[in-house]
């Protein structure tokens, strides 16, 4: 589906750091930088993998896309126009084009609401059509995600529910206003192996059917390689690497990736290695600028590593790295 | 050497709609040095398992039937002294939430100690706090650190502590209940190289319970698929994940996505959480069987041996099998 | 925001063939809480005093000298045990112990009621607001609930009636009401800040929902049956504080409560020869305090599960 | 060093609350309905003196200047004079004192610490007789009305039995002999203080037993419990070692926290027995209309709920390592 380079998404130099809060017990406040000068573009059309560990800051990305929360510096575009500004009205209309599905569907879904009252909010909340029409817009979107036949689902409350037709419902609440663009953020880390394929399946149908854009946030370099057409890499708030996915996983140029990729359980193939990436756990910090993956990486030389953090840079076919030595 | 035999283990929840059956019928066995790798989807009953082999069930779970052979003792017959005697002494556990696995108000060091002293209460303090110390240096945690609360370490770092403490005591079988689950890929694949280390070395045996199949494929020798509170497939790490018979085997390594293979899965069965139990009596994968045959509806599955080291618990294996 | 109130409302047009579902889940509740022993003897208890005080309109009508207040009888002027046309003896002056012991039971009720569901829902307002905006709006009410909360409600109520002169009983109502609202209001606020980090509470802000709405449709019914349940413990702390104002004659002259029969005992001196007179005021205020308590710790168990561990 | 700077806001912001507190009570007592003079001035006075306080006062200058007054007075311990005594409130203040905290630390302490004991016993017990019993009587001695309570302590073992002395603090006739040892005059007072200790006590444990069962309930299903179960640790050690220590933090907040509402019975305790403390002092100035006396005992009891909320944020830290560290 690479047929459109339009950008729909763009982030420019973010910076956010979270101060833990003030708790009753602790007044010192600790400063987490979840995210340093990073900078993306998303193109329409396209399923972009982010992937990373957890607190590499890949969730913000997707939280400060839809305008959950604000970077604290940089700027977003959403189709040229900084999503900063919007107000009231424009912001409303904002929330129609962008959506999120969440992680944990026992914890999306208000428990209080039945199935057909989740979906319909959104329609209610935009004012969009009456009632018929909203049921018939609530049914479409329900058979869009496999809930067939939508009216064995409309009347239950979620705790009837398994965790995959959760999932499945919160999809239904994301797509009813028909959006551009969707943030998935580890939609199926909650959910068995099983049923982890066909939530997978679903996106891949929103994306050739409705032609939405797809950011889909993962910690499973698998899922991104069986879900995206490119792949970025975050480590601590830092792009790592960016390209097509087959590219990145066929021939990964970031020690970080690399090691990523090694750690992930070579299911019936031995204990092979591919690249054979021994961390290193006992670098010394060091204060000041420096590459992110420095205390770690077992290629980084002193005097190069340690002095300068080093930028994103193309190295071929799309495919650019965050590397001195790749 | 046979070191734990589970033989016919049956064990139901009193809940307020009535029983739930949670484990029926399970059998299998755990050689010393081995381990045993035990896979299934969330609530197919692999953690009852666990805790029924500690005798830790909740109050509203009872055994209804079956024995637990342990070095040749039936652990189901044991007083409650005498079983506490084997806990942690010969059999400990790895629990799934290592955050909560340790109690906040104890420093972590005395935790470990105390799982040593109370098996061996002619121990001097001072060789107790040795020991903890070589068990800290085992597991790669700096030994200023044994002073600290559980809330001062990391993820990773509790979840190695939690090793410690379930090597203190230098038990012969430890059953390890989703040890990585709540790890990031680069710290699981540490975990399971130290575990696999610990292994070789203290010529432990593990029943390393987890939903994750290529997790279990990478550590284990032995596999048991779970499906519905009801073994379905046990056998040799080869045979199982190699030649796969029963249905359900084959959809749950088929929906597991590789580096390697194919793209395009088998398109995987239905949901399967909704509702298992259609007839007590018949397969419990009925309802979603891709393979189902009209026999299948009339008849009790029955365990087939394909291998001495294979056996499946289906009506079709030998045709499966056979292809 | 009139628009927003119009849309949940038409939300709720939507939900209405959907009822009876909900009314099975309620139903399913109610079962459990059936089953609880405490549950059902604080219900019957509660029961009995509902009949007391629907009883209480009733002697006066017979006879004037049944009046809790006024009435006296002739024959009588002073403290007598059980007899036929006093079944539980009369008072110091001659009036009828069971009639304001009726009467006393309305009293409890109205006071305990009406400021428990004051306080209740100035603490659950005041504790969804200051959860779910938080920053300085949290920092203000809170701040504020900490120094109500430091103030003996008793003693504050004692205060305000030595400065503005006996209170009625409507006044009392208030002031307990004002003075209690912090306990229930930290507690919601708490609830809040678990709800409010749900993702649900995030969808809903996704699909542009405005945070009047958010606070009604999606925090509201989530943290409305902890309200009533900490509503049953308001009940009981009403009724005491009202109970012990009066019994250090600080309570509404203009009506007969309990606590004040007490004080009459007491201030009479008649308590080392009246047990008859003694033991029933007391009696029913512990009695009231321990049904509306056992019904609340009940409804906590029935409650506890979903409250913590969602719906499974 | 988190938990010293933690303490000093906490104390801060304690020291901030009490002038809240202390700025609302001045704005009462000068603005409510009513001539404040009549409230600060006792009646009872001649004319020449009247005058004089109330210039000493400032009751003749705008507002803010007697609120500079009052801080003032405050701050120097000047209290004004009682109407009922005729002496310095200061003095009647530190004159009682003691008395309440001897009655009212002992119970919550005392209370404290059976509630939690029992409380552990029968949560252990969970759903056996022994639970049923003591919750029973725990939810029962919690909803008991005090005053009644203590009527009929008073009733049956002081006027029936004729075990403990009717009220007061002391008896007169050990008091006025010159040659009272000091142990016979302690023995008295103990003598006179059980029963309304016993009284505050009773209140007290049912709804600290309540709460601590509950606690431990929770705590129960921990997994770290699971952990110990495990560990082939003996059943008594796992419930005092590793249960009790973790259940019984919620406990000392929820004390904290109900301590302004236990001053409360405090108050009607001391009343009833003629204990001569702060809170019947309190009850007292209000009948009377001993306004000095009564703004000053009620700033008191606030500095004393104040206090003690902080004494158990101490107690808090001690208990719990993820506030030391």
């Amino acid at each position: 589906m690479k047929t459109t380079t339009k950008l729909i998404v763009e982030l420019d130099h973010i910076r956010k750091v979270y101060r833990s809060k003030q708790t009753f017990f602790r007044s010192d406040q600790k400063k987490i930088i979840a995210l340093e000068c990073l900078s993306m573009k998303i193109k329409r059309g396209e399923i972009l993998g982010l992937v990373g560990e957890s607190g590499s800051g890949k969730t913000t990305i997707g939280r400060l896309i839809v305008k959950l929360e604000n970077p604290d510096t940089g700027k977003i575009y959403l189709d040229d126009k900084d999503i900063s500004l919007l107000k009231r009205n424009s912001l409303k209309n904002f929330r129609s084009r962008l959506q999120m599905i969440f992680q944990d569907p026992y914890q999306s879904l208000n428990p209080q609401l039945s199935v057909f009252d989740t979906v319909v909010e959104p329609l209610i909340i935009h004012k969009i059509g009456d009632s018929t029409s909203r049921q018939k817009q609530v049914n479409q979107s329900l058979e869009l995600v496999d809930l067939k036949p939508p009216a064995d689902f409309l009347d239950s409350y979620p705790h009837q529910l398994s965790g995959g037709q959760r999932q499945r419902v919160a999809i239904a609440r994301a797509i009813v206003l028909k959006p551009e663009f969707i943030v998935a953020d580890e939609p199926t880390s909650m959910l068995d192996a099983t049923v982890q394929l066909q939530i997978f399946d679903i996106l891949l149908e929103l994306k050739n059917k409705l032609n939405i854009t797809i950011l889909f946030i993962t910690h499973s370099i698998t899922a991104a390689r069986y879900l995206c057409d490119r792949i970025a890499v975050i480590y601590r708030g830092h792009l790592m690497e960016q390209g097509p996915a087959q590219d990145v996983m066929t021939n990964p140029k970031h020690p970080y990736t690399k090691a990523l990729i090694d750690a992930h359980p070579k299911f019936g193939y031995a204990n092979k290695k591919q690249y054979k990436t021994l961390l290193k756990t006992q670098r010394e910090p060091v204060n000041g600028e420096c590459c992110p993956f420095f205390i770690r990486c077992e290629i980084a030389k002193m005097g190069v590593c340690d002095i300068k953090t080093p930028e994103l840079k193309k190295k071929h076919n799309h495919h650019s790295v965050a590397c001195f030595f790749s | 050497m046979t070191l734990l035999e589970v033989k016919d283990l049956s064990v139901v929840y009193q809940t307020r709609k009535g029983f739930i059956t949670a484990l029926n019928n399970i059998s299998f066995e755990l050689n010393r040095g081995n381990t045993l790798g035990l896979v299934g989807e969330s609530g197919c009953g692999k953690s009852t398992l666990g805790m029924a082999l500690m005798r830790l069930l909740p109050g509203n779970a009872s055994i209804i039937k079956g024995n637990l052979f342990f070095e040749n003792q039936d652990l189901l017959k044991l007083t409650d002294d005498e079983i506490r005697q084997i806990r942690w002494k010969k059999i400990s556990m790895i629990f799934q939430a290592a955050m909560n696995a340790l109690n906040p108000v104890h420093r972590v060091a005395d935790q470990i100690m105390e799982a040593i002293t109370t098996h061996n209460s002619s121990l001097l303090r001072e060789s107790a706090i040795k020991q903890t110390e070589k068990l800290f240096d085992l597991v790669n945690i700096p030994k200023r650190r044994m002073t600290e609360y559980p809330h001062q370490y990391s993820g990773g770092m509790k979840q190695r502590a939690v090793i410690a403490m379930a090597l203190a005591c230098r038990p012969s079988l430890i059953i390890a209940d989703e040890p990585t689950t709540a790890l990031d890929v680069i710290l699981q694949s540490q975990i399971l190289e130290s575990i696999k280390l610990f292994q070789k070395k203290l010529n432990l045996a593990i029943l390393f319970i987890s939903h994750d199949i290529a997790v279990v494929a990478d550590i284990c020798h032995d596999i048991c698929v779970m499906y519905a509170g009801e073994l379905i497939e046990y056998g040799a790490k080869e045979k199982v994940l190699g030649a796969p018979v029963h249905p359900y085997t084959k959809t749950l390594i088929s929906s597991y996505l590789t580096l390697i293979r194919d793209l395009r899965p088998l398109k995987p069965v239905q949901d399967s959480t909704t509702s298992h139990i259609s007839n007590p009596d018949l397969c419990c994968f009925l309802n979603y069987c891709p393979n189902s045959e009209k026999i299948c509806r009339n008849q009790k599955p029955v365990w087939v041996e394909l291998a001495p080291d294979h056996r499946v618990f289906c009506l079709l294996a030998n045709k499966i099998y056979n292809g | 925001m009139v628009t927003n109130t119009s849309d949940s409302m038409a939300g709720a047009l939507d939900m209405l063939p959907k009822k009876r579902q909900k009314i099975s889940a309620f139903n399913e509740k109610w079962l459990i809480f059936k089953e609880n022993f405490i549950g059902r003897a604080g219900l019957i208890l509660l029961s009995l005093f509902a009949l007391m005080a629907l009883l209480s309109f009733i002697p006066p009508l017979i006879d004037p000298m049944y009046h809790p207040m006024t009435g006296v009888d002739p024959k009588i002027s002073c403290s007598v045990g059980p007899s036929i046309h006093h079944w539980l003896g009369t008072d110091f002056i001659g009036r009828d112990i069971l009639s304001q012991l009726l009467a006393g039971a309305k009293i409890a009720f109205m006071v305990g009621i009406s400021s428990a569901f004051i306080s209740i829902v100035l603490g659950t307002s005041i504790g969804m607001i200051a959860g779910y905006f938080g920053r300085y709006i949290d920092a203000i009410l809170m701040r504020l609930a900490d120094i109500i909360m430091v103030m003996p409600t008793l003693l504050v109520v004692l205060i305000f009636s030595s400065l503005f002169g006996q209170l009625n009983i409507w006044t009392i109502v208030l002031v307990i009401a004002l003075f209690r609202w912090p306990g229930v209001s930290r507690v919601i606020r708490a609830q809040t800040l678990t709800l409010k980090q749900r993702p649900f509470i995030e969808a809903a802000k996704l699909a542009g929902a405005s945070p009047i709405r958010i606070i009604l449709r999606h925090i509201m019914p989530n943290v409305l049956p902890l309200s009533l349940l900490y509503m049953t413990f308001r009940v009981s702390s009403a009724i005491i504080i009202e109970a012990a104002l009066a019994f250090l004659g600080f309570g509404d002259p203009s009506s007969v409560s309990w606590g004040m029969m007490l004080q009459w005992v007491w201030k009479t001196g008649h308590m080392f020869q009246a047990p008859y007179w003694l033991l029933p005021p007391g009696i029913c205020i512990s009695l009231i305090t321990l049904s509306f308590y056992m019904v609340g710790r009940a409804m906590d168990e029935v409650l506890d599960p979903r409250l913590r561990k969602e719906d499974d | 060093m988190e938990l010293r700077k933690y303490l000093f806001r906490r104390l801060i912001e304690i020291t901030i609350i009490f002038f809240v507190i202390m700025t609302i009570l001045f704005l009462l007592f000068r603005l409510a309905p009513g001539d404040p003079v009549s409230r600060m001035v006792d009646p009872s006075m001649t004319p020449e003196d009247a005058r004089h306080l109330i210039s000493q006062l400032g009751l003749d200058q705008p507002l803010y200047q007697q609120y500079i007054i009052y801080l003032r007075n405050f701050f120097s311990g000047d209290f004004g004079v009682s109407f009922h005594y005729g002496t310095s409130v200061m003095g009647i203040i530190w004159d009682r004192l003691p008395n309440t905290a001897i009655l009212f630390t002992t119970s919550i302490i005392l209370s404290a610490f059976v509630g939690i004991f029992l409380g552990k016993i029968a949560s252990w017990h969970k759903d056996k007789k022994i639970d049923t019993w003591l919750t029973l009587g725990a939810l029962i001695c919690h909803t008991l009305f005090l005053p009644w309570l203590a009527l009929i302590m008073i009733w049956f073992f002081a006027y029936k039995i004729g075990w403990f002395p009717l009220n007061g603090i002391l008896s007169p006739e050990i008091w006025i002999q010159t040659d009272a040892c000091f142990f016979s005059k302690l023995i008295d007072v103990l003598h006179h203080l059980i029963l309304p200790l016993a009284t505050l006590f009773l209140i007290h444990f049912g709804s600290y037993l309540l709460i601590m069962r509950s606690s431990m309930l929770d705590t129960l299903k921990e997994d770290y419990i699971t952990t110990a179960r495990a560990k082939g640790l003996k059943e008594k050690i796992i419930r005092n070692h590793h249960a009790a220590p973790n259940a019984a933090l919620p406990v000392v907040t929820s004390i904290a926290l109900s301590l302004a509402f236990s001053i409360n019975g405090g108050a009607l305790t001391e009343t009833v027995f003629s204990w001569p403390g702060i809170g019947r002092e309190l009850v007292f100035a209000v009948s009377n209309n001993d306004y000095p006396l009564a703004q000053a005992s009620f700033l008191l009891i606030a500095a004393v709920v104040l206090l003690s909320n902080f004494l158990v944020d101490i107690l808090y830290a001690y208990l719990d390592p993820r506030i030391r560290y």
